[in-house]
């Protein structure tokens, strides 16, 4: 009996030992192959590389098949080590049992189990306490770690429908904006004639007290007359909209390779074809990918990035699926505008965005995903207390002015137009403002008060997307395909002269000193007699024109896609005054300052004046 | 006295059990009957959606069987027998050859066999093929899309909560009835012809 | 054994176990796992050296359909064919014209006089310029999956990728000649069609060319038949045809340059009349990088080249540099 | 005729579809090549599962087990039947049919169809179930002595059992319930089957697993040395309802076919500590009375806390959901939305699906899960509660009885009983 139990005891200790010596081997086969696993095999992609480089090295083919041979026949060999293994490990492990237990029942008749002796009722107690405890442990744990946990889909689900937080902040902002702007020398001195000025006086209401200004904060929100506007920059192509700056001493020398003349560059941090526009001492620019829309704000003496933020959380915006956009126009292709008090944004989401000078969010809607399959690229300006959005879409054209203040809709226009790409100039005649949008296939103008058309002239087709010009009483609207067609406003609008033979395709023409310009995608750059359409000159260039002419200090300036700056005398006979260039491609339009001229390439933007 | 007690106590003991009884045996019941509403005689099994497949690669990793349970296959009737096979070369593949440096498959799980000019047949060698999709993706965007994966039910055990499926991010593997155990590209289709299949097989349930 | 050992030994265990359940259980999530280490990457092959492309898109102008199918050019204005649909444009995207068609369009050939051939999957219509049918052929068969149509003179070419074969056809519809059927003794060793693409088109001397696509090569045939000439390489690189059925779209330039279209790694590009790569009209990265499908082509008189991109829904218009 | 037109219409339907789906769908007919070679195409092949009527089979096999068990341990009185069941029963539901499909899972199942209304549970499944449910209705844990191949497997390795301190066995004895309420509660949203994802020893049964399992089910084994069938006891969450039905069963293993002999034999025989021994009417019984009246009154106090603990965890319990998961990773992290090498993220974005809708999907599985973990905590607190009060019970016991909850009929004390019939 003895000897069996014995013999049992041997059995079950060499079994076990050499289970344990099969597990240890089997654990460490497993960690050898997976640190070498053939798929994750580095050398084989090395040689392949290598290979691609020089297609016809046989050595080299034959030393990769080799390779390859060796890891698949290593990786099986270690396959059918862990599947045996495997097997031999059970079987050692049934046999240590079956041995032990053999022992165990062949020592004593009943194999008991180790008992512990303690006091039953005491035990009872004890447990009820442990149980208790845990318990509450548990309780206190799961409670303290619900507190501690941070719950982001709620979060987000509460920032996105509840606007309400964000405007009793927007109250309070703008109401101190009230009553700072009382204290700005705003209206009574400056050029006396203009009419948008005159009408800033009428309509002010004068408030007092604190109180009054945030209970009525769209009534009182006081807004840039036409002389701070012509003092800065504030919207696409120059306070109207229409290529006419008013800024003196522009630099017509600089390089932007060798770094003269540029004051400063800096690169801004997300894409987009939107020009720069300029308030006081700050200059903001927009750029957008899939993951973010961004309002930027520079100095614009210094360069340094004062504010940037996003257009984000708003409601009825795309939040992960942006809407199709070509390469060339991008998310954030429309220029953004400004009064002095708030800077507007938008989007080809349609997301449109109002911040403070300080950057601070005063209001954001989305218009609805625009149908454009290039992406929205009209730009904003900014009529008194009211925003002016161009939204012609897929869907159909409409024209709408949302309050500065709010954000909420002043009036809206359904326009019988096909989806275009051109900006709105806001335009004095002499008698009115008027807002004139160009598209497929009308050249329309608009009362900015009420958003009643006060006329439109057929003269457009193909996808518009140059904006009109004005000089001296007449329109001048052009684009590829159609024609360039000057017109005379009123109630009975006519063409007074048309022209086919340069048309722009994306730059909007120019006019100014009783000439029109044209600038083209093949790189020609036209000019016309405003009154007559007889052309005066024509120069080719050849690198295609995106960004618009604007006129400033006599010349006129444009950029072609090379980078080059072409700085042309505004006159009936092609004088080039200087052609410097700032080395990276160009679509954006400049922006003025005075002595300063700003300048977006693909990457970069620049400050260009004399040092 | 205590007699009268305690055989109260015992009376009181044995409602107490047979109304617990009953109560257990009608929970018990009732999650029977709610159940066997929705129950079904046949049996289910798991397989992927080629149309939803979004080739991650995580078949060949996620799988409770080693090697994976998941396999590409091969719908013959939609190949179109490519000399040049996106499926089985590297994209830039030194030459249209079975070398070592120019197979695509990390585990050169697909053997090319020439058939007659310019046609290959292409076949998957399930031991060695571990689901990872690579070819998959070759063949959709150059090819006709007849490599895919399947779950093949001759290595699946049917676990309960496929492994795979919890960590798929296109959701493409669900549960079928055991009866039309594979999706199999040609014999399935995605869009139309999908919805069709799901409203007979519902109607199977019933 | 030692009890206490026992006891120490066991905490060691349930605390192994714990720790094991609830590492795996909070480690081991679908969104944790990102890395495909058996991604399928073509990333290098999407970009083509600037050099080497020598057109650039000048316009676009989208095509309000679902589904489209095919894109030529008929004089001034742009065909296009789509769900069932035929629909014209001028030049600068102006749509001028939109037909209702009662079956699917899958191909089409503009005759003259404004005339349009445009195919079914077994039937060929021709319809006048303001789209009234005016013919229609016989079914083709069951097995015919008509892909391209080719025009030229008083004889209709219809590409039949079900059957593998070209059909010259009088202008009734009657079948004249079988073009392309395996024939070692015209040196025609057959069409390899694995897919349904299979476009043919007439160069400048009236020679009928074929996109032989499992193959890689165009197939040049005389009138009667026989093979005049064929070229192709294939290779994933940019001079040559990738992927199993390319290229699955072309057309003829007037100095019988090609312009072909591939798809999978979506490509267009020009080849000279005998096969000599001359450049790039437009290189994979300026399509979707998830888009497989290779864009219709045609060609006017002024040698622009217009695609029909069908993920995009649009027509892109290219230019020489 | 008709066939033949309804596959000619898919065909034209789906010919230069500009959908990548339907563009696959065009390809599907495609007439392949025609071979002179006298080539053949082969076939697809299709392995089938497992027949349906093997399913059936498992079915009969456990009805069979389960009856044989029973009749072993109260009819025949036989330990050794009982463990050659339960050897049986390893072969058979363990490395034959490889723990799957198991009793113990197919809670998860059961709670699915409540839950689920796609979800229809193979008859099998559902069987398998109830059926040992309802025998343990009648006859105590059979399925535990006998028929499971997770206890079974545990049993032949419980060398050296030890007896675990009454308290500790009571306070593990919570973490069933815990597991159950979390199981059931990631089955009802969806999100998971915990029990089968830590099955610990169904990687032995295939003998293949991954990695990570097969170290929990050496660490189960091992401390099943010394703590018999710990997995049972302390982890195993059908073992909660098992013990809830035999602790009113209706007839129930007894130690001894006679009178008690009090010798604690038996006691001293069973490795799972299931044996109460007798015990005398209390010495303070209004105390005590007095106590258990207090431990009543706080289980709703217990149901609520627990409740209300639950309800608060629901959010981080909640991010095991996959859905909810991912959504929260791109609320959190928007940038990632652009990373093209983040598989789900991608797949996601071109789902078509916005971030909105994806979030409003995992707010609502959010909003279950709050409700769920309500129901789980209040579940634990009313377990806390209950085993308060049952250790608060003093009953007056003659002899060792098997404690009917705890007890897994698996005969060994008979073999110790002295008193034989």
């Amino acid at each position: 009996m003895n000897d069996k139990i014995k013999l049992a005891r041997r059995i079950a200790w060499a079994a076990g030992a050499f289970s344990l010596i099969v597990a240890v081997l089997l654990i460490a086969n497993f960690l050898q192959t997976k640190l070498n696993d053939p798929i994750d095999n580095k050398t084989i992609p090395e040689l392949v590389k290598r290979l691609s480089e020089n297609p016809s090295d046989e050595a080299l083919k034959q030393e990769i098949r080799a390779f390859d041979l060796m890891a698949r026949k290593a990786y099986f060999t270690s396959q059918w080590q862990i599947r045996t293994g495997g097997y031999l490990l059970l079987l050692g492990v049934i046999i240590t049992l079956l041995a032990v237990r053999y022992e165990r029942s062949a020592k004593s008749k009943l194999d008991a189990v180790d008992i512990l002796k303690d006091e039953s009722a005491l035990d009872k107690v004890l447990a009820q306490k442990w149980i208790a405890a845990l318990g509450v442990f548990i309780f206190l744990a799961a409670i303290v770690s619900g507190i501690l946990s941070y719950n982001a889909i709620d979060r987000y689900l509460v920032v996105e429908n509840a606007p309400a937080v964000s405007e009793a902040g927007t109250t309070a902002s703008s109401g101190e904006n009230a009553l700072d702007n009382m204290d700005q020398p705003s209206s009574g001195q400056l050029a006396a004639g203009d009419t948008v000025t005159a009408n800033v006086v009428t309509e002010t209401p004068s408030s007092s007290s604190l109180a009054e200004a945030v209970a009525e904060n769209a009534a009182t929100k006081t807004f840039a007359t036409m002389a701070e506007m012509k003092a800065n920059y504030p919207f696409f192509r120059g306070p109207e909209g229409i290529g006419i700056a008013y800024q003196k001493n522009i630099p017509t020398d600089w390089n932007g390779t060798s770094g003269e003349n540029i004051l400063w560059k800096v690169k801004v941090p997300k894409p987009g074809y939107s020009s720069p526009i300029i308030w006081g001492n700050k200059l903001f620019v927009t750029g957008a990918d899939a993951s973010a829309r961004v309002v930027y704000c520079y100095d614009k003496n210094t360069g340094k990035l004062i504010w940037e933020a996003s257009a984000d959380q708003i409601e009825g915006s795309p939040p992960s699926k942006m809407p199709k956009v070509t390469a060339d126009t991008g998310l954030a292709a429309p220029t953004m505008a400004t009064d002095g008090y708030s800077v507007f944004a938008i989007f080809a989401t349609g997301d449109v965005l109002a911040l403070d000078m300080n950057g601070k969010r005063t209001w954001a809607k989305n218009l609805g995903v625009p149908d454009n399959h290039y992406g929205h690229a009209s730009s904003l300006v900014v009529y008194k207390d009211k925003l002016l959005i161009q939204y012609d879409t897929n869907k159909g054209g409409k024209v709408m002015a949302l309050s500065t203040a709010s954000g909420d809709k002043i009036w809206e226009t359904v326009r019988g137009s096909k989806i275009s790409w051109a900006s709105p100039a806001l335009v004095n005649t002499g008698t009115r403002t008027e807002l004139v949008l160009a598209t497929n296939p009308t050249v329309a103008s608009y009362d900015p008060e009420t958003g009643k058309e006060l006329w439109s002239m057929n003269c457009l087709s193909g996808e518009v997307g140059p904006s009109v010009a004005y000089s001296n009483g007449m329109f001048y609207a052009a684009n590829e395909y159609a024609k360039l067609a000057a017109i005379k406003p009123g109630s009975a609008p006519s063409i007074v002269w048309s022209e086919d033979e340069y048309l722009p395709e994306v730059a909007s023409p120019l006019a100014v000193n009783s000439l029109v310009f044209v600038a083209t995608t093949y790189g020609v750059l036209a000019c016309y007699d405003a009154q007559t359409g007889e052309k005066y000159w024509e120069q080719e260039w050849g690198d295609p024109f995106y960004a618009s002419p604007v006129y400033a200090d006599g010349n006129v300036y444009l950029a072609d896609q090379s980078g080059k700056m072409h700085i042309v005398k505004a006159s009936k006979t092609f004088e080039l005054v200087a052609e410097p260039t700032i080395g990276e491609k160009v679509v954006c339009s400049p922006a003025f300052g005075d002595g300063r001229l700003y300048l977006r390439g693909t990457n970069q933007l620049y400050c260009i004046g004399t040092k | 006295m205590s007699d009268k007690t305690e055989r109260k106590g015992m009376e009181r003991r044995r409602f107490i059990k047979r109304g617990m009884q009953a109560t257990l045996a009608v929970s018990l019941g009732g999650v029977a009957v709610a159940s066997f509403m929705k129950s079904y005689a046949g049996e289910m099994v798991w397989q992927i959606d080629p149309f939803k497949c979004v080739q991650c690669g995580r078949c060949a990793d996620e799988c409770v069987m080693m090697p994976s349970a998941v396999k590409c296959v091969h719908a013959y009737a939609l190949c179109g027998y490519c000399d040049l096979c996106g499926g089985y070369l590297k994209p830039n593949a030194n030459e249209r050859s079975t070398a070592a440096e120019n197979q695509l498959c990390p585990t050169a799980a697909i053997k090319r066999k020439f058939i007659e000019d310019p046609y290959f047949e292409y076949e998957i060698d399930e031991e060695l093929c571990i689901g990872c999709a690579k070819c998959v993706a070759g063949c959709t965007s150059f090819g006709n899309g007849s490599l895919h994966l399947q779950i093949r039910h001759d290595r699946c055990k049917n676990c309960n909560e496929c492994a795979i499926a919890r960590v798929c991010p296109a959701d493409a593997i669900t549960r079928v009835p055991a009866n039309q155990p594979y999706l199999i590209k040609g014999d399935f289709t995605a869009a139309g012809d999908k919805a069709k299949k799901d409203t007979s097989r519902m109607s199977d349930n019933n | 054994m030692n009890r206490k050992l026992v006891n120490v030994f066991l905490v060691l265990l349930a605390v192994a176990i714990i720790a094991i359940i609830l590492f795996d259980f909070l480690r081991n999530k679908a969104g944790d796992r990102s890395e495909n280490r058996f991604e399928y990457n073509i990333d290098e092959l999407r970009h083509v050296d600037s050099t080497l492309i020598i057109y650039r898109q000048v316009g676009q102008f989208p095509v309000n359909a679902e589904k489209l199918s095919g894109i030529a050019v008929s004089g001034d204005e742009i065909v296009v064919i789509a769900d069932h649909l035929v629909l014209k444009y001028d030049k600068t995207g102006s749509e001028k014209f939109r037909g209702q068609i009662n079956f699917d369009p899958t191909a089409l050939a503009p005759d003259s006089n404004g005339e349009l051939w445009v195919a079914s999957r077994d039937q060929v219509f021709l319809f006048d310029a303001q789209g009234n049918l005016l013919k229609r052929s016989n079914s083709f068969g069951d097995h015919a999956v008509i892909t391209s149509l080719a025009v030229s003179g008083e004889r209709i070419y219809v590409a039949d990728a079900g059957n593998r074969i070209v059909y010259q056809c009088d202008k009734q519809g009657n079948i004249v000649a079988r073009i392309g059927e395996k024939n070692p003794g015209k040196g025609v060793s057959g069409f390899v069609i694995p897919s349904p693409y299979f476009d043919i088109a007439i160069d400048d001397s009236g020679f009928l060319w074929a996109a032989n696509t499992g193959r890689h090569t165009f197939d040049n045939f005389n009138a009667d038949g026989s093979l005049r000439t064929s070229w192709g390489k294939t290779s994933i690189k940019i001079d040559g045809f990738s992927g199993c059925c390319n290229p699955a779209h072309f057309c003829i330039l007037s100095d019988n340059s090609f312009v072909t279209s591939e798809k999978g790694l979506i490509r267009i590009k020009l080849y000279d009349q005998h096969g000599q790569f001359k450049g790039v009209v437009a290189p994979p990265d300026q399509f979707g990088k998830q888009d497989t499908e290779a864009p219709d082509v045609a060609v006017d008189s002024d040698e622009r080249i217009w695609a029909l991109d069908f993920v995009k829904k649009q027509v892109r218009i290219f230019e020489k540099k | 005729m008709k066939n033949k037109f309804l596959k000619y219409s898919l065909l034209i339907a789906g010919w230069f579809g500009s959908i990548h789906g339907l563009f696959a769908q065009a390809q599907q007919r495609f007439p392949k090549p025609e071979f002179e070679s006298g080539y053949s195409q082969p076939q697809t092949t299709t392995p089938f599962p497992r027949a349906l009527w093997l399913e059936y089979f498992d079915v009969f096999v456990l009805l069979a087990v389960l009856s044989l068990v029973s009749w072993f341990a109260l009819k025949k009185r036989s330990r050794k039947g009982v463990f050659w069941s339960s050897v049986f029963s390893v072969l058979y539901f363990g490395f034959y049919r490889e723990g799957c499909i198991c009793s113990v899972g197919s809670i998860q199942n059961v709670t699915l169809a409540l839950f689920d209304p796609t979800y229809a549970i193979p008859l099998s499944a559902l069987l398998f179930f109830l059926i040992p449910l309802v025998f343990t209705l009648f006859f105590g844990r059979t399925f535990c002595a006998g028929a499971c191949p997770l206890g079974a497997i545990q049993d032949l390795v419980a060398l050296r059992p030890i007896e675990l301190s009454r308290w500790v066995q009571k306070v593990f004895g919570l973490v069933p319930y815990l597991y159950l309420g979390l199981a059931v509660l990631y089955s009802a949203t969806k999100s998971d089957f915990i029990i089968c994802r830590y099955d610990p020893f169904v990687g032995f049964f295939r003998l293949d697993a991954q990695f990570i399992m097969l170290v929990l089910g050496v660490l189960f084994l091992a401390a099943g040395i010394f703590v018999a069938r710990p997995y049972c006891r302390f982890f195993c969450p059908y073992g909660v309802l098992l013990g809830w039905m035999s602790r009113f069963s209706a007839k129930h293993l007894t130690i001894t076919p006679k009178e008690c002999v009090q010798c604690k034999l038996c006691a001293h025989s069973c490795p799972f500590g299931a044996i109460d021994e007798p015990v005398a009417e209390p010495a303070h019984r209004r105390k005590s009375v007095k106590h258990l009246m207090l431990v009543v009154a706080l289980l709703p106090v217990w149901a609520i806390l627990g409740g209300w603990a639950g309800s608060m965890v629901h959010v981080p319990l909640s991010r095991l959901n996959p859905t909810v998961s991912l959504a929260e990773l791109i609320v959190k992290h928007p940038e990632v939305k652009e990373d093209q090498n983040n598989i789900d993220v991608r797949t996601f974005m071109s789902s078509g699906k916005t971030t909105d809708q994806l979030v409003a999907e995992a707010s609502e599985i959010q909003r279950r899960f709050y409700r769920g973990s309500w129901l789980v905590g209040g579940f634990l607190g009313l377990a806390i509660g209950f085993s308060l009060t049952n250790l608060s019970i003093f009953r007056k016991r003659d002899d060792f009885e098997p404690n009917k909850a705890n007890c897994l009929s698996c005969a060994r004390c008979l073999d110790f009983c002295p008193v034989k019939k």
